[in-house]
C-alpha cells in the first residue's frame, strides 16, 4: 500500500498490468520518453522498452485506427489521447469502428482496446482543454465509458478495462489527478464495471455525479447537513456504461428527491439520461423537480472557467431547492 | 513514375516477364475471375429481380483483386480489405453460398443480417476483417494488426486495399504514415478503376499518380496494370516479401476500370463517358487472361468453357440455397453489442421480442437504397 | 405552387437560395453532374456552373473545413454530406471548429454554413446508412440543428437555414424523401427556425417527435383516436436547436401525459433532453411516467431494420401506458 | 528534394541573391524578429512569475513567421496560421499590448479572454483568423477563405501555417488535397521546429522530408533554411505570386528549430539533446540577421540595440497596461455562442450573474496546464 495520487494510481495500474499481461502495450502522442503530458505514462518506455510503451505521429485517428487494429490481433492496446478535445479527428473510427466491430462480424472481430484520456476543466486550459464529452460516447452502443474520482478507483477501474473484451474509453478527471492523496493497494485488483460507489449516506435527497464533481457535491452534502441538517445520499455513477440502473433508480425511490451533476454542458449532457430514465421509471417515487446542476451550454471559457463549472455553492443551491419544494 | 508494369497485353501476348507459377496455380487464378465474374452477374440478376437489395459490381476489377489474392499467405496473413475485392475471397476458395448468405443477409451471414450486402466478415478460410461502409477506415487498422503479428514476432503480414477515392481520407493518410514510421509489415493497395462514385480521378487529386503518394510517407510504391492479374501478381509478391521480410510497407496502385455503375443503384451512363468505357471494355482482364493462358497451354477454350460452367453452376446454386435461409432471428439485434449484455439490452431484447411476437400485423419491408 | 416531394422541396430551395444570392454555393462528393446520390442537387451545376455547385475529393473533413473557410470569407456553403453516417470524419471540423468560431474570436469570425445530410433508417441501409445522429450535434453548443418532415418544412427550413448567420446541420430524413407529395410555393418563403408544430390537436397526451416518426406517431394518434376516442397532440419539434422550450413545457401542462419518440438509440439520445426538461421543469403537472419510444441501443441492423426503427405500433403501445397510468 | 534555399548563412554573409527590398523593409522584418523576441521572453518572465498561465516559445523560429509576413499583402490577404507566429503579428504593428491583452484574457481580448493565451484573433490590422487548439483545423480551411476570394474575382490569397507534426493530422492531408484539386490561391507553410512537443520527425514521418509530401497532392513545393529570413522571404514571395496569379498552391518546408520548450509547462532537457540544441542555437536567426544588416550598413550597433531597447520597453508597457485591465464580465461566457441568445442561455445567464453576484465566496482561482 502507498499514498498516491490519481495520476500516480493511472501509472501505476498501467505499471502493474504491463507486468501481468505481454499483450499490453501503450501508445500515444508523448507517451513514450517525455512520460505523456501529466506524467501517466512516466518511466514505461524505460522500463517495458519501445515495443511495448511507444509516441505516435500526430493523429487521433491513427492512434486509435492502429489501436483497433492491434486489438483486433490479439493485443490489448491502451490508447492515450493528449486531452479529451483532442478525440474527435478519431470519432469515426471510435463510432463507427470500435464501437461496432464486434456487432458487424457477428463476434468475429473484437476489440479489447482501452482509450485513456484527460477531461474536464479546472486548468485554465479554455475551450480545447478542458472539454467533457462523456455523453458523444455513452449515446453510441458498443462503447464502455469509465470515469474514476479517486486514485483507488481510478487503478482498479484502469485494470478492468483494460481486461474487458470490449472497447472502453477512460476518461481520467485531470482537476482531480493531483487534487489528493490515498491509499492504493500495490499489484492487481479491479473494480467492477458496473457498479455505483455510494460515496456518502442519506435518505433525504440523492446526488448523482461522477469524476471531479464528486468532492464538489460532497461538499455540498456536507453542508447542507451543516445548514439543515438532512442527510444527502452522494452517488458516484463511475461506469456510465454499462450503467447500474438498478442502484439509482433504488436511491431515487429511497430518497424521493434526486440531483444530476456533471461539468459538461446541460443540453443532451449525460445527465438528461439519468433523469429521463428517473421520470419513464419512478416518477410515482419523485417529490420535487429533478434538478441537474451542469456546464452551461456554451464553449468552455478560459478567464472565467470558474464561473463556469458548477461548484459546490451551486449544487447546495439545487439540494436546497428540491428539499424545499 | 515509370509506365505501369505489365506483363500480358490486351491480346494476351506476353509483354513482360511471367512469374514462375505452376499450373494449378495460373488456374486457380484465373478460375478466380471467372467465378468473381459470375459472382457479379448473379448478384446483378437477384438485385433486378429484387430479392437483394444491393451489390457492387465487380466487373473489370476482378485481376486486381486475384493478382493481390494470390500473393498473399492466407494461411496466415490478413486482409483488410475493400468492398470491391470479391475476387479474393474466390481465389481463397470461399464458398459462393457463405458470400450469398451475406448478399441475403440470412442466418447464416457472418455478419448475422447486420450489415448491407458484400460486407463480408471471414476468420475461415482466410481472416477476412468485416468490412466497414466508411471509407478508409480499414487502412490504419490493418496497420495495426500487421505490427501485433511483428510483436509476437510473426511474420504474418496485413494487406490493405482501398479505391482511388479513398486515398482522400483520413484513414489513408494515417495509415501510411504510421506505416512509414513504424515501418510495419503492411502492403497498400490502390484498386484505382477511375471513378469514385461518379467523380473521376481529376476531382480527386491533382497528384501526378496515386502511386507517387507513398512520397509523402517514405512508402516505396509502383504502378501496375490493374487489368493484367500476372503484373499484379508480381508487385504484390515483391511487396509482400518485403514487409515478411521486416523491409517494411509498399504502396501499389493497380489502375483498372470499374466496368459496371458504382452499384446496383446507381446509373454511370450519367457521367461515364461512352468512348473511355468501350476503350476499358476492350482491355478488360478476363479475355486476355483467358488468352493468354490457352496460348500457354495451361487451357483449352473447352477447359476454359467447363470453369464458366461450373461457376454459373455454382452461383446459381449458392444464390438459391442462401435465398431458401431464414432470416436472422429477432434476438440478434440485441446481441454482440458487447460480449455480455448488459440489464438495459436485455429489457430491450424482451421487449421487441414480445412486441413482434404478439402482433400479426404485417410489417413493411420496402425502401430502396439510393447507392 | 406544385406538388413536391420532400426531395424535391430540397432541390427547390436549393434553386431558389441560389438564384436569389450568389454567395450561395453547393459542394460535396457527387453533388455535381450526378446531383448527389438521392438527386437533391439535381442539375444544380448544369444551372448555376461548376463555381457555384462542385464535386469534392472523398473527405468529409475536407468538405467541412473547406466550407467552414468559405463561410467565414463572405460566402454561403451548402455542404452535402452524403449520408449521416459518414459526417464523423468532419466531426473535428464540425464541433471544434464550426461551432466554436464565433465564440473564440469574439464575433470577428463567423461561419454561415449549412450542412445538409439525410439521416434514418427505412432503406435496408445497415449499420451505416441509417443513423440518427442528432444528439451528439444538439449536445455541441453553437450548432443549429433543424430536420424537416414535410416537403413545405423542408424547403422553408433550409432557407431559413441558409440564410442564418450560424452553422446548421440540416438533416433530412431519408425515409421521407419519396414518401409523399405536398403543395410547395414557388420562390422565396422561410419556415423560423425556433418554432415547433402542431400536427394534431388534443389535450390527453401529448407526443414529440421529429423527422421520419412525425408520420408515425401521427398514424399512432390517429389509432388512439379510434381505439379510446382520446386526444393526442402530436408535436414536431423540427429545430432540435434552438429548442421552442416554453411550447414543450406548456404542452406538457396541457395534456399531463407525455411521450418522446425518435429513431436514435435511446440511451442519452435527444428524447433524454425533452423527458429531462419535463421532470426538471413541469414534474408537478405530470400525471403518469414520461416514455420514450427510441431505436435500441445498438447498432442499426439491416434485415431486422422494421423491428429495430419504431413504428405506430410501439409508439400506440406506449401512448397507451401513459393513458392507462 | 535539393538542398534548402539559403541566402545567409549563419555568420551573417551573403551566400546567395539577396531579394531587392528596400532599407525600409529590411529595418521592418529586423524589428519584428526583435519585438518578437522580446515580447516572447516578456512572456516567460509573466508566466514564472504567475502572472499568466501560459505561453508558447517562439526563439528560434521567429525568421519563418517574419519572413512569410513580409511576402503577404496584409491589406487583403488572409492568415491561418500557427500558434508559433508572433512574428507574422508583429511585422504587421499589431500592438504589443492587443497581443497581451490575449496573453492575460481580459476584457480588452479580441478572444474575450475565453482562449488560453496565444490564441490570438484580428481582424485588424490584419485577417488572421481566431487560432485554435486542434492541430491541423486551419488548413482547410485557408483553402476555402482563399477560395472564397477567388470565386468573387478577388486577387487575395490565404497563407497557412502549421507545425511539422501538424502535417499527419487530417487538416493537412484533406487541406492539401482539396487545394491541389481546387488550384487554390493558399501558400502552404511548414514551420519545421524538428518537434512536436517531444516527438522528433523520425517519430512524425518517414518521408525524406516535409516538402515531398507536396507531391502526393500535386503541390509544387521547396525546401527553405527557416533562420534565414531573406530565403524565407524569397520562397514566400514566389508562391504568394503564383497564387495570386492563378497558378494554384505551394508547399514550403522551412527548416528551423525549437530553442525552447514546447510550451512554458515543458521541459525540453528531457528528451531534446543537448548537442543538438547547442548547435541549433548557434544557427539561430536573430544573430545572423543583425550581422547581415550591419555588414550592409542597414544597422549599426548603435541602431541594432536601440530597436531592442524600444523593443523592451514596448513589452513592458504593453504587459503593464494589460495587466491592469479587468477580466471579461461574466455575461461573456453566454454571448457570442450563436449570434441571437436563444431562451436557454439567457436564463443560465441570468441565473450566473444572479448567483454570483449574490454571494461573497472566494472564487478558486488556481489550477496549472501542464502543456
Ligand atoms: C467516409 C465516407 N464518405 C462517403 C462514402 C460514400 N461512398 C461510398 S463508396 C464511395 C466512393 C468510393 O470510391 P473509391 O474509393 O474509388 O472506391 P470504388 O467504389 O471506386 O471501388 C463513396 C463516396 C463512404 N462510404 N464513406
Ligand atoms: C489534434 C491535436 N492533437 C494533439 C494536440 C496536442 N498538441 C499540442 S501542440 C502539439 C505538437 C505540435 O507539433 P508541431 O505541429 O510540430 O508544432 P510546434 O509546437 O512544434 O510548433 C500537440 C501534440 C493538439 N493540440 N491537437
Ligand atoms: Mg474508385
Ligand atoms: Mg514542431
Amino acid at each position: 500500500m502507498s499514498e498516491l495520487t490519481m495520476v500516480q494510481a493511472v501509472n501505476d495500474g498501467l505499471r502493474t498490468i504491463m507486468t501481468e499481461d505481454e499483450s499490453v502495450l501503450v501508445l500515444g502522442e508523448d507517451v513514450g520518453p517525455k512520460g505523456g503530458v501529466f506524467l501517466a505514462t512516466e518511466n514505461l518506455t524505460a522500463e517495458f522498452g519501445e515495443e511495448r510503451c511507444f509516441d505516435t505521429p500526430l493523429s487521433e485517428d491513427g492512434i486509435i485506427g492502429v489501436g483497433i487494429g492491434l486489438a483486433m490481433n490479439g493485443m490489448k492496446p491502451v490508447c492515450e489521447i493528449q486531452f479529451q478535445d483532442f478525440i474527435f479527428p478519431a470519432f469515426d473510427q471510435i463510432v463507427s469502428e470500435a464501437a461496432k466491430m464486434r456487432y458487424r462480424s457477428g463476434g468475429q472481430y473484437t476489440v479489447p482496446m482501452t482509450i485513456r484520456t484527460p477531461y474536464g476543466g479546472g486548468i485554465r486550459g479554455g475551450l480545447y482543454h478542458s472539454q467533457s464529452g462523456e455523453a458523444y460516447f455513452a449515446h453510441t452502443a458498443g462503447l464502455k465509458v469509465v470515469i474514476p474520482s479517486t486514485p483507488y478507483d481510478a487503478k482498479g477501474l484502469l485494470i478492468a478495462s483494460i481486461q474487458d473484451p470490449d472497447p472502453v474509453l477512460f476518461m481520467e478527471p485531470k482537476a482531480l489527478y493531483r487534487a489528493f492523496r490515498e491509499e492504493v493497494p500495490e499489484g492487481m485488483y479491479t473494480v467492477d464495471l458496473s457498479t455505483v460507489r455510494e460515496v456518502t449516506q442519506g435518505g433525504d435527497c440523492v446526488v448523482f455525479c461522477y469524476g471531479a464533481m464528486v468532492p464538489v457535491c460532497t461538499e455540498a452534502a456536507k453542508r447542507v447537513k451543516e445548514s439543515r441538517n438532512k442527510d444527502v445520499r452522494v452517488i458516484d455513477l463511475r461506469t456510465l456504461m454499462p450503467l447500474d440502473e438498478e442502484s439509482i433508480l433504488q436511491a431515487v425511490k429511497d430518497c424521493g428527491r434526486a440531483v444530476v451533476v456533471h461539468e459538461a454542458p446541460r443540453f443532451c449532457g449525460y445527465g438528461a439520461e439519468i433523469s429521463a430514465m428517473i421520470a419513464e421509471n419512478v416518477i410515482e417515487y419523485v417529490e420535487a423537480p429533478v434538478k441537474r446542476v451542469a456546464g452551461f451550454d456554451t464553449p468552455f471559457p478560459n478567464t472565467l472557467e470558474n464561473y463556469y463549472m458548477p461548484d459546490a455553492r451551486r449544487v447546495l443551491d439545487a439540494i436546497e431547492e428540491v428539499l424545499d419544494f | 513514375m515509370s509506365d505501369p508494369l505489365q506483363i500480358i497485353d490486351v491480346e494476351g501476348n506476353l509483354t513482360g516477364t511471367a512469374p514462375e507459377l505452376d499450373n494449378s496455380t495460373l488456374i486457380q487464378m484465373y478460375t478466380a475471375i471467372v467465378r468473381t465474374r459470375a459472382f457479379d452477374s448473379r448478384c446483378m440478376n437477384l438485385q433486378r429481380t429484387g430479392k437483394i437489395g444491393f451489390s457492387v459490381p465487380n466487373r473489370g476489377v476482378e485481376a486486381t483483386s486475384v493478382g493481390a489474392a494470390a500473393a498473399m499467405d492466407a494461411s496466415k496473413d490478413w486482409f483488410a480489405p475493400h468492398y470491391r475485392d470479391f475476387g479474393m475471397l474466390f481465389y481463397n476458395d470461399v464458398p459462393a453460398e457463405a458470400m450469398f448468405d451475406n448478399m441475403f443477409g440470412n442466418s447464416d451471414d457472418t455478419a448475422v443480417g447486420r450489415q448491407m450486402p458484400v460486407h463480408f466478415s471471414f476468420t475461415e478460410p482466410l481472416k477476412w476483417l468485416s468490412i466497414s461502409s466508411p471509407r478508409g477506415t480499414q487502412i490504419p487498422q490493418a496497420v495495426g494488426v500487421s505490427l501485433a503479428a511483428r510483436k509476437r514476432g510473426e511474420d504474418a503480414i496485413a494487406l490493405t486495399t482501398f479505391g482511388d477515392g479513398s486515398t482522400s481520407t483520413l484513414g489513408f493518410h494515417s495509415g501510411m504514415n504510421f506505416a512509414g514510421v513504424m515501418k510495419a509489415p503492411t502492403v497498400f493497395l490502390c484498386q484505382n478503376n477511375q471513378w469514385a462514385i461518379s467523380c473521376p480521378s481529376s476531382s480527386q487529386t491533382a497528384s501526378e499518380s496515386y502511386a507517387i503518394k507513398g512520397e509523402a510517407y517514405g512508402v516505396p510504391s509502383c504502378i501496375v496494370d490493374g487489368n493484367d492479374v500476372l503484373a499484379v501478381y508480381v508487385a504484390m509478391k515483391e511487396a509482400v516479401d518485403r514487409a515478411r521480410a521486416g523491409d517494411g510497407p509498399t504502396l501499389i496502385e493497380a489502375i483498372t476500370f470499374r466496368l459496371g455503375g458504382h452499384s446496383t443503384s446507381d446509373d454511370p451512363t450519367k457521367y461515364v463517358p461512352a468512348e473511355e468505357l468501350e476503350k476499358a471494355e476492350s482491355e478488360e482482364p478476363l479475355k486476355r487472361f483467358r488468352a493468354y493462358l490457352i496460348n500457354e497451354g495451361v487451357l483449352t477454350d473447352e477447359s476454359a468453357d467447363k470453369i464458366r460452367e461450373e461457376a454459373d453452376a455454382e452461383m446459381l446454386a449458392g444464390a438459391r440455397a442462401a435465398e431458401a435461409k431464414a432470416r436472422p432471428v429477432l434476438g440478434t439485434i440485441f446481441t454482440d453489442v458487447w460480449q455480455e449484455q448488459p440489464a438495459h439490452l436485455k429489457q430491450q431484447m424482451e421487449y421487441c421480442i414480445k412486441h413482434y411476437s404478439e402482433r400479426d400485423e404485417a410489417v413493411d419491408e420496402n425502401g430502396e437504397f439510393p447507392l
